[in-house]
């Protein structure tokens, strides 16, 4: 059995603040803002967070928005000043890391990113260091929401992959479930009271939870339905006529993992950036090639590229979809296009 | 159309004949004129010429008065008060002058202090040529009449936006719809003297003296002006003038509300024409006949028409 | 004897400095033309003509300048700065000057700040001016008889002089009275001659 | 190469080739001492500043910048000044809205034989940067979070249009469907409180059509996209506008448009209407009356007052219906233009420059360049070659940075100045509602002020005011150097 | 990239205050500077000398020069670059005397300023690219816009130089205002003996077409290859078969038309030929005052015309013809004096212009040449000139002198003298301004020798005194006086502004003016006859104020601008304009909504609409390229990312 923990809601910053002794805590904190907007920020003492569910996935502590991968400086010979040379310094960045009351979407999204950082011919070393020093506090989710369709593609609202600890809201406070040695670890130092008590109180949230959720369709078929539907250029323009081609689907993914890199500064005077960031299939630069040609022009086939790496070619290098059903992208996008309403309409296609 | 009313204090001594006339006229015209109450003077020449704050808060006095009146507008006939007022306006709107002004008065001034102008451009604004003709009883037609304004109406141009401050034309263009005829004379805006009537007199009446001369040998039958100084340095001083320059002059000279006044049918001792030192009776005279000239015409070429009929 | 002005001794820049701040004129754009003389009614009247006198403050000839009669004798017509080539508004030179020399007591012709004087002592007593009172205060300031004494019998006779003072109904001169006080408390209070 | 220790403030000047560079040199050969804090980047005419590059100095650590150029009338190439003058005027009046003090920015003119003039400028104007101080960096400015005041009066009554002839309309739009590519307009979304764009290709599809408060996007985004094609469009009254400033640019065609149009009464702030529903499972009912309407989801009954919950542009709008169309259904009422201030950039008027730079920092950190903002607008028409991501120019580094996600803000924001109808879908397209709207109002508001009320997007005819002149501006005076 | 730097001490002008060894060490830490050294005088030849051993010792591709301004030695130091080899175009210049040793006495403060304009220069220079210019063909014809003696003596000179002229008169006879004068001073020869036989080569010159009573409608193209369209005016008269012989100006009934050539000192018929010498002797009808056109009865000119000229029918006609370059010599107008209020504001007849005077004095004039006042027809005794009416007058905007004004009425007053030995003329002045040969000698004469009185003043008012005469009041500020003067006629020597209609052309012609509407000059010292636009030069009063014979002058020195450029065969234009990157391009059109030249247009290319900039019409002002949102469009020399270089070098500390 594993350990099991209870904090009452008003031990919850006692319990951060223990989380922060040694690592840097990512919480939910909700902005002021018209519109619904919960991000990832650093706790710090005092701060106030939210539990609610985060606009922005929890990628941001594996994967940055941007990074600096390493900077590098040009010297000059003072004697001859046409001979140049080039220093590097690496950036050492991963510090311990523990996020706070992500879902179980943006939980399994780590493992989405593993496969291909961690698993393939290559390990990403920068990836590595940090989620080597990740500590995940998931909890599970209250209740389906119209948005999204964890359950379609192998989670749920208490899915608990790539999590270290589960945690479920209980009538007073959360139960707290060590999943993992790392999870047991930091919930044995957290001094919290033990919560094998409460723990059937968790179990009947996470099955009420269940209970709200609609029927799932079968996906099984969902790879080579998608994969098939490749040459059909017109089923992509139809299901992409509303696409406006930004990047919000795929910035507020869990599970994209596309980057781009840029050098920022000559380094002479001072020193210049590598720069790794978020890059984005919806974007017409994502293939432009620097002959100035393009692969993929149109919106449709940017899309066609996005559904069916998801969908198809990701399932079919890594057994598993790259969505988590978060629905994020649905909730973003300022047109509302529904990736569900695609993979559906491809699986019915004839 | 009501406006605030600035007298000036001349409206009780020298120029009471402009204060009777100018009444007339707008009471005629239904141009409505709130005295300001207590008004006090704004200490023409003097004050200025002493210091410019000191000026200004005693034009400002009258000003805030006003303001309490709930006046938008106030209008002199005086352009000697009117360059004072309108200059005290003008600086109270720099913060540093207005606070060295508030300091000298009793209480700070009111933030908006009225727009201040001359009867004459009040009323111009509220009245055209043709309502002012619609009044007229006993045309001026036949009377040659030369325009003077002085220096001070419409000199600064900037502040005092009297219409082109070498050759302004609205005393013309009132008197034309009077029926007079007017002439374009040249001197209308240079200076008579008069602020040094009393300590420098020889200066005043060389200048009051060209003036006389020039509108004499243009032939005119009288001088219309609209400054209490001008016309006393006009009328009262007008042998000074003449010995000045050694040409004799016999020039009424009568303010412009006078002349319309005239036109608008009042009784000459109504306006307070008995006040004038160089008599104009010649010149009422000579509008009586050719009016009665023209009567006697009318009738005739009526009795004419009416035989041929 | 040598009576040339030695302009490298006398020439005063805070002179013309100070005029062109209080006046708000540049009068270095003056270029001598003349055109304020040749429209001045009172120009023949003057020690030094306007054009000079604008040439003093170029120079900072301040004693040549703020002892000239001619500050005293300016009628304020404006004439000078309605065609002054260079829109200098030499009327607000010619006052300021006045104002220069007042505040240092150098007054060239008494009898001209004299008639201020009584004209003010009028306003300050009634809140109005009238005429007579005017005259009288003049006359007994300047120990001169009745300069216009030829006038009188007409005006008289016309009724063109007040003989009643004119006074403000409802405290106005009293009010009238309290600022010229406070004016003239305040001039002592900055060391100038009120 | 770091600023003079205590001594010196940086202060960029642009100076045209022909006449202030010349100024400055004649300056220089008359021996004229100035300060030494300006640097001098020669440009052949003012009318080749792109006011970005101020705001790119002035983000970047500039403490003042100053551009010069030939007196208007004098330019070398006879109407670069006078472009000059209307878009620097514009950045002058934007500036104060990013928190940045204008009196840091100037323009001048000084031609080459003012030597003694530009001595004169440049001795003010550093001095005036003296005075000033350092420029506060939004680097350290502490992140401030406010949220406009949304409790509004419109000019007009706001209601759901429930009375709208959409069967008529949907007649229209089948009976002129075939000689037309597709018709843009609105059908249901993922449920019943979201709608969105719908491209009627079918008569099937022009049954999908619907028309209320839900309908917030702008149809006129894609119509660039369009391009050489005939295409129908459904409009709203604000909508109509991007049409019409889009025609003005001569970015679309007019007779490859069919514009179909109905009075609007009001569209729903989705924003707050996804706020107050939060997060549930399914919608169970949506039902409308003349003031609002009523949601009901998992159970719970949710009221959406018209007057309440519109979007913020709503409660100014004199432009209920199209001002330009082929065919209109309904009678569109007459709203009488009145002041009108919109929400956010009232909020950032109560604010002093130095919380406007801290509002930014903080509403600007969250952003994810995901630049959903230029996508939905329907003016940013470069899209695939924004300036944003290019390196051929390279006018932004892709750094996480408020400054560089603020300098692209600004970017879109001085696009679009001239040219933004204010359709606000920039904002409403921003997933986590940063209230970038208010540039672009602050941007229309200078706009307005100079050029005589001038708003984008009324009339096909009018040259957008950034792509003309004056020989005299009416409302752009030239500062005394005083 | 290698850039070498090289810091100019100029002597001790910016070593003085600024320490150029300095600035050389910190330039070599600035990227791609693979040399950098201060040098003693880099634009000598020794310096030139060692840029150039430099460039082939360190194997340089680009330099930088810190010295004077970019305006004084660009092109010097762009040769020398060349003749090491290199582009020209690859060269910058860091401005560190006028900008900087000449107006900072702070050593410390000016080092790190050079240090830093060095930098900025050098990002800058790392950005350039190689240019070369195009070059194409020219059109040997000039079009010369004014026939006064300015552009009289330029078409006479460029004829007689071969070139083709094309020679546009906005009046019906060519002449301008010479033509109007009497005599001409300091010789008082007679202004119409020395410029007829001018007028009359025009006339006949076989390489020069004449185009009277017409005026220039649009201009497109560039230097080398202008399109000019001209629009002739309605005449009436068929002129290529009228011969000038005036019977229908004798027997015209409208006889009271106003005379504008006579500056309306007198009427003359609605059917006329200016003067005598006119060219083209041709008439021409007012339409305004012509029975026939007016009421549509008379007819009398047609009956009486020998030749059958007479077309009441004559319709505007728009001609095109295409020229190499343009010389612009509209000349002058007088000023509107009617402002000046104080002197009757022209109320008074016996106030008149001068150039009213010379028609009065010309024996081609109305009055035969006897002076007759125009209010009574009498002859005047006391005459008055009053110098700078509407010049040096800041209050109505005229701050700037006229120029010639002292020396026509010094010979105005001596040709009054000659006429009416009786007489005595005043001239009320401020300043006497005769710096011309001979001048100052002619106006001592009309003192000394014709009487004439200088009064040094201005005038303040003048008006009737009722009797007759007109008091004239000034000041005599060398006496100190007031003074007045009974004049019988006033003379105005009314300050000259540019011609009507000189801001309008200078639109055409894409040139710019001053506020007065002259026509700006290239350089105002060493390129007082080219203007900023490639083939557009300048000659006579349209530039600035000047006397005849320096408008001849100007006149001549235009041909010799239009005679060199026409030596060559080819021209080339500057590199440094604005191209289009294609891909980039989404053919919004702004940049052709707003280049100042029409340089830019619309192609297609590979099925898509998108803007192309004509090379040899671009001048390189860079206005598209900041108006392009999407950077499509770069000026080259003032890129984007040179700019942003220059900008990132300063800020980003």
């Amino acid at each position: 059995m594993s350990i099991i923990r209870f904090v009452n809601t008003d031990g919850l910053p006692a319990f951060l603040a223990y989380l922060s002794k040694d690592a840097r805590v990512l919480a939910p904190v909700e902005k002021p803002a018209d519109k619904k907007s919960v991000v990832f920020e650093e706790w710090t003492q005092g701060k106030p967070f939210t539990l609610e569910k985060a606009t922005v996935p929890a990628k941001e502590a594996v994967l940055p928005q941007c990074e600096t991968l390493l900077t590098y400086k040009r010297d000059k010979d003072p004697e001859d000043p046409s001979r140049v040379s080039l220093k590097l310094d690496d950036i050492p960045q991963a510090v311990p890391t523990v996020v706070f009351a992500c879902r179980p979407c943006d939980a399994r999204g780590y493992v989405t990113l593993d496969r291909p950082y961690l698993q393939g011919p290559m390990v990403d070393p920068y990836y590595k260091a940090r989620r080597e020093q990740l500590t995940v506090l998931t909890l599970t989710c209250p209740r389906g929401c119209s948005t999204c369709f964890c359950h379609w593609v192998g989670g749920g609202p208490s899915s608990p992959e790539g999590s270290d600890v589960l945690m479920t809201e209980v009538e007073g406070g959360i139960v707290l479930q060590g999943l993992t040695p790392r999870g047991d670890a930091l919930l044995e130092g957290s001094g919290l009271e033990d919560g094998a008590a409460r723990f059937p109180d968790a179990e009947a949230a996470r099955k009420a939870a269940w209970a709200t959720l609609n029927k799932a369709p079968d996906l099984k078929e969902a790879p080579a339905k998608v994969a098939a539907r490749f040459t059909d250029v017109d089923f992509w323009e139809k299901e992409t006529d509303r696409c406006l081609s930004c990047g919000a689907c795929t910035y507020f993914c869990p599970t994209c993992y596309c980057f781009n890199i840029t050098d920022e500064g000559d380094g002479y005077l001072k020193p210049g950036r590598r720069l790794r960031t978020w890059d984005n299939c919806m974007s017409p630069l994502f293939t432009r090639e620097a002959s100035g040609h393009n692969p993929r022009t149109a919106k449709a086939l940017r899309m066609r590229n996005r559904v069916s790496h998801k969908f198809a070619t990701y399932p079919e290098n890594w057994g598993a979809f790259s969505c988590n059903g978060c629905g994020r992208c649905i909730s973003n996008c300022p047109v509302c296009l529904d990736i569900r309403a695609i993979v559906l309409d491809a699986v019915n296609a004839e | 159309m009501n406006f605030a009313y600035y007298p000036g204090c001349s409206a009780a001594g020298s120029s009471a004949d402009y204060e009777m006339s100018t009444r007339a006229v707008c009471r005629a015209l239904k141009i409505g004129l709130q005295e300001i109450p207590d008004w006090n003077c704004c200490g023409s020449t003097p004050a200025h010429a002493v210091d410019t704050e000191l000026s200004a808060a005693l034009c400002v006095r009258n000003l805030d008065l006003a303001a309490r009146m709930d006046a938008a507008t106030v209008v002199t006939p005086c352009p000697s008060c009117l360059s004072n007022l309108k200059h005290a306006g003008k600086r109270m709107e720099n913060p540093d002058f207005r606070a060295r002004v508030n300091e000298l008065l009793d209480n700070p001034a009111a933030e908006t202090l009225p727009e201040v102008t001359s009867v004459m451009q009040g009323i111009a604004s509220c009245r055209s040529a043709a309502d002012i003709a619609a009044n007229v009883c006993k045309p001026l037609k036949g009377l040659k009449i030369a325009a003077y304004y002085g220096c001070l109406m419409s000199r600064p141009a900037g502040l005092m936006q009297f219409g082109d401050p070498e050759n302004p034309t609205l005393m013309e263009s009132l008197l034309a719809a009077c029926g007079a005829e007017m002439v374009d004379f040249p001197l209308k805006t240079e200076c008579c003297g008069a602020s040094f009537g009393i300590p420098e007199r020889p200066m005043t009446a060389i200048n009051s003296g060209r003036i006389l001369e020039v509108a004499s040998n243009m032939g005119v039958d009288a001088i219309a002006v609209a400054c209490p100084l001008c016309q006393m340095n006009l009328d009262l001083r007008q042998k000074q003038a003449s010995k000045a320059v050694n040409v004799f002059f016999n020039m009424p000279v009568l303010y412009y509300t006078q002349l319309m006044g005239l036109a608008f049918g009042f009784d000459p001792r109504e306006l307070g024409l008995h006040k004038l030192c160089v008599s104009a009776d010649p010149l009422l005279q000579k509008l009586d006949g050719l009016r009665r000239e023209e009567a006697l015409a009318e009738a005739k070429a009526k009795a004419a028409e009416g035989g041929n009929a | 004897m040598n009576n040339a002005i030695d302009i490298s001794r006398m020439r005063d820049p805070s002179f013309t400095a100070e005029v062109e701040a209080q006046s708000g004129q540049k009068v270095s754009t003056c270029y001598q033309c003349g055109n304020c003389t040749a429209g001045c009614p009172a120009s023949f009247v003057y020690d030094r003509q306007v054009n000079q006198i604008m040439r003093g403050v170029q120079l900072g000839l301040k004693d040549q300048v703020l002892n000239s009669r001619s500050l005293w004798m300016c009628l304020s017509c404006s004439t000078c700065s309605l065609r002054c080539p260079n829109d200098i508004d030499v009327a607000a030179v010619m006052e300021t000057l006045r104002h220069m020399a007042r505040k240092e007591g150098r007054v060239t012709v008494p009898k001209v700040e004299k008639f201020w004087f009584s004209f003010l002592d009028t306003v300050r007593r009634f809140g109005r001016t009238y005429e007579i009172g005017t005259m009288a205060l003049y006359m007994l300031r300047s120990m001169r008889v009745f300069t216009d004494v030829d006038l009188a019998p007409t005006a008289l006779a016309k009724q063109k002089l007040g003989f009643k003072p004119h006074v403000t109904p409802n405290g106005g001169a009293e009010a009238v009275g309290r600022i010229l006080k406070r004016y003239e408390e305040r001039a002592k209070r900055e060391g100038v001659r009120p | 190469m770091p600023v003079l220790n205590g001594k010196e403030l940086r202060i960029v000047g642009f100076l045209c080739n022909w006449c202030s560079y010349g100024g400055a040199d004649t300056a220089g050969v008359a021996r004229a001492g100035q300060p030494t804090d300006l640097r001098i980047i020669r440009v052949p005419c003012s009318g080749r500043i792109d006011p970005l590059f101020i705001v790119k100095a002035l983000l970047n650590g500039a403490d003042g910048v100053l551009v010069s150029g030939c007196h208007p009338r004098d330019c070398h190439y006879s109407a670069g000044n006078y472009y000059a003058r209307r878009r620097l005027e514009v950045l002058k009046q934007f500036l104060p809205v990013l928190g940045i003090d204008d009196r840091r920015f100037e323009y001048t003119w000084v031609s080459a034989s003012e030597g003694q003039r530009w001595q004169h400028v440049v001795t003010t104007f550093t001095d005036r940067i003296h005075k000033l101080g350092p420029a506060p960096r939004l680097e350290d400015a502490e992140p401030l979070l406010k949220i406009a005041d949304m409790a509004l009066t419109s000019l007009r009554p706001l209601g759901t249009g429930q009375n709208a002839a959409l069967d008529d309309l949907k007649a229209a739009i089948k009976a002129k469907l075939p000689e037309l590519d597709c018709v843009i307009g609105w059908q249901q979304g993922y449920d019943a409180a979201h709608t969105v764009p719908l491209f009627m290709r079918t008569p099937e599809d022009v049954d999908k059509l619907v028309w209320g408060p839900f309908n917030v996007n702008n149809p006129a985004t894609y119509l660039p996209s369009f391009k050489g094609k005939k295409v129908g469009i459904v409009v709203k009254g604000c909508d109509s506008r991007s049409v019409v400033e889009l025609l003005q640019e001569n970015l679309i065609k007019r007779e490859d448009v069919t514009i179909f149009a109905m009075p609007c009464q009001g569209t729903l702030d989705m924003a707050r209407v996804n706020q107050e529903l939060g997060r549930y499972s399914a919608i169970d009912s949506v039902s409308y009356d003349e003031a609002g309407v009523t949601i009901v989801a998992d159970g719970k009954e949710h009221r959406f007052c018209m007057n309440d919950y519109a979007q913020g542009k709503c409660y100014g709008c004199t432009t209920p219906s199209a001002v330009l169309a082929d065919t209109r259904l309904g009678t569109p009422e007459a709203v009488q233009p009145g002041a009108y201030t919109p929400p956010e950039l009232a909020m950032l008027d109560a604010m002093t420059l130095e919380e406007r730079l801290s509002f930014w920092k903080g509403q600007m950190e969250r952003c994810l360049r995901c630049y959903a903002c230029r996508n939905a607008c329907p003016m940013c028409v470069c899209r695939d070659y924004c300036i944003a991501e290019s390196r051929e120019p390279q006018w932004m580094t892709q750094e996480a940075t408020a400054k560089e996600k603020l300098f692209f803000q600004t970017i879109h924001a001085m696009h679009l100045a001239g040219r933004c109808t204010g359709c606000g879908e920039c904002q409403r397209a921003c997933p986590v509602g940063i209230p970038i709207l208010a540039l672009r109002q602050q941007i229309a508001r200078a706009v307005a002020q100079l050029f005589d009320g001038y708003k984008p997007g009324l009339d096909p005819e009018a040259v957008p005011p950034l792509l003309g002149y004056e020989l005299e501006e009416k409302n752009i005076h030239e500062r005394e150097w005083k | 990239m290698r850039i070498g730097v090289f810091i100019c001490h100029c002597g001790s002008n910016i070593a003085g205050t600024v320490d150029c060894a300095k600035v050389a060490e910190l330039a070599r830490a600035f990227p791609d500077v693979a040399y950098a050294t201060d040098l003693m005088y880099s634009c000598a030849e020794p310096g030139q000398a060692a840029i150039e051993a430099a460039i082939h010792e360190h194997k340089l591709d680009g330099v930088v020069v810190a010295s004077c301004t970019p305006r004084m030695h660009e092109p010097t130091f762009r040769r020398t670059v060349e003749r090491a080899g290199l582009n020209r175009y690859m060269f910058e210049m860091a401005n560190i005397r006028e900008h900087v040793s000449w107006i900072g006495k702070d050593k410390e403060a000016n080092t790190n300023k050079a240090a830093e304009l060095v930098q900025i220069a050098v990002e800058k220079l790392r950005r350039d690219k190689p240019l070369s210019a195009k070059s194409f063909d020219i059109n040997k014809r000039v079009l010369i816009i004014g026939g006064g003696v300015a552009g009289i003596q330029a078409a006479l000179d460029c004829a007689d130089g071969g070139v083709p002229v094309v020679l546009v008169e906005r009046e019906a006879t060519i002449g301008g205002k010479m033509a109007k004068l009497d005599k001409t001073f300091p010789t008082v020869d007679c202004s119409a003996c020395i410029l007829g036989p001018k007028m009359v080569d025009v006339a006949q010159h076989p390489n020069i077409t004449l185009y009277a009573y017409s005026e220039v409608e649009d201009i497109s193209g560039y230097v080398g290859n202008f399109t000019v369209k001209i629009r002739k005016r309605p005449t009436y008269v068929d002129w290529s078969k009228c011969t000038g012989c005036g019977a229908c100006t004798e027997k015209c009934p409208s006889k009271k038309t106003p005379d504008a050539f006579n500056e309306f000192t007198g009427p003359t018929t609605a059917i006329n030929i200016a003067f005598p010498q006119a060219i083209p002797k041709k008439a021409v009808i007012n339409p305004e005052h012509c029975r026939q056109l007016v009421k549509g009865k008379c007819g009398v000119c047609a009956k009486v015309c020998p030749t059958g000229a007479i077309n009441y029918e004559m319709q505007e006609e728009i001609v095109t013809e295409e020229v190499g370059c343009i010389v612009a010599a509209t000349g002058y107008d007088l000023m509107d004096w009617t402002v000046y209020e104080e002197y009757g504001g022209g109320k008074y007849p016996d106030v008149i212009t001068s150039l009213q005077y010379e028609r009065l004095l010309s024996a081609s004039g109305p009055t035969e040449g006897h002076i007759l006042r125009p209010s009574d027809g009498k002859e005047p005794r006391n005459v008055v000139f009053i110098q700078c009416v509407g010049s040096r007058d800041r209050s109505i905007g005229r701050p700037y002198c006229s120029g010639f004004c002292c020396m026509y009425t010094a010979k105005q007053a001596v040709l009054t003298k000659d006429h009416i030995p009786d007489s005595q003329s005043y001239v009320f002045y401020m300043d006497v301004r005769a710096p011309g040969k001979m001048y100052d000698e002619f106006t001592r004469r009309a003192i000394e020798e014709y009487g004439t009185e200088y009064i040094r003043g201005r005038v303040s008012k003048i008006y009737p005194d009722g009797n007759g005469h007109l008091v004239v009041r000034g000041a005599d500020t060398l006496m100190g006086e007031q003074v007045e003067i009974l004049a019988d006629l006033v003379v105005l020597a009314v300050g000259v502004e540019a011609s009507k209609g000189s801001p309008q052309l200078a639109e055409k012609l894409r040139i710019s003016y001053d506020s007065y509407g002259f026509f700006m000059e290239s350089h105002v010292k060493l390129k007082p006859v080219e203007t900023n636009t490639a083939g557009v030069f300048l000659a006579g009063v349209c530039q600035g104020v000047k006397d005849i014979p320096a408008s001849v002058a100007q006149g001549s020195a235009a041909a010799a601008k239009v005679l060199a450029l026409f030596a060559r065969d080819k021209l080339e234009n500057d590199p440094q304009i604005a191209a289009v990157d294609v891909k980039r391009c989404v053919a919004c059109g702004k940049c052709i909504r707003c280049c100042p030249f029409g340089a830019i247009k619309e192609v297609e290319f590979r099925g898509e609409v998108k803007a192309q900039v004509i090379e040899t019409v671009c001048q390189g002002c860079g206005v598209c390229t900041s108006t392009c949102p999407q950077g499509a469009i770069q000026l080259a020399h003032a890129t984007d990312n040179q700019i942003l270089a220059e900008v990132n070098a300063l800020c980003q500390c």
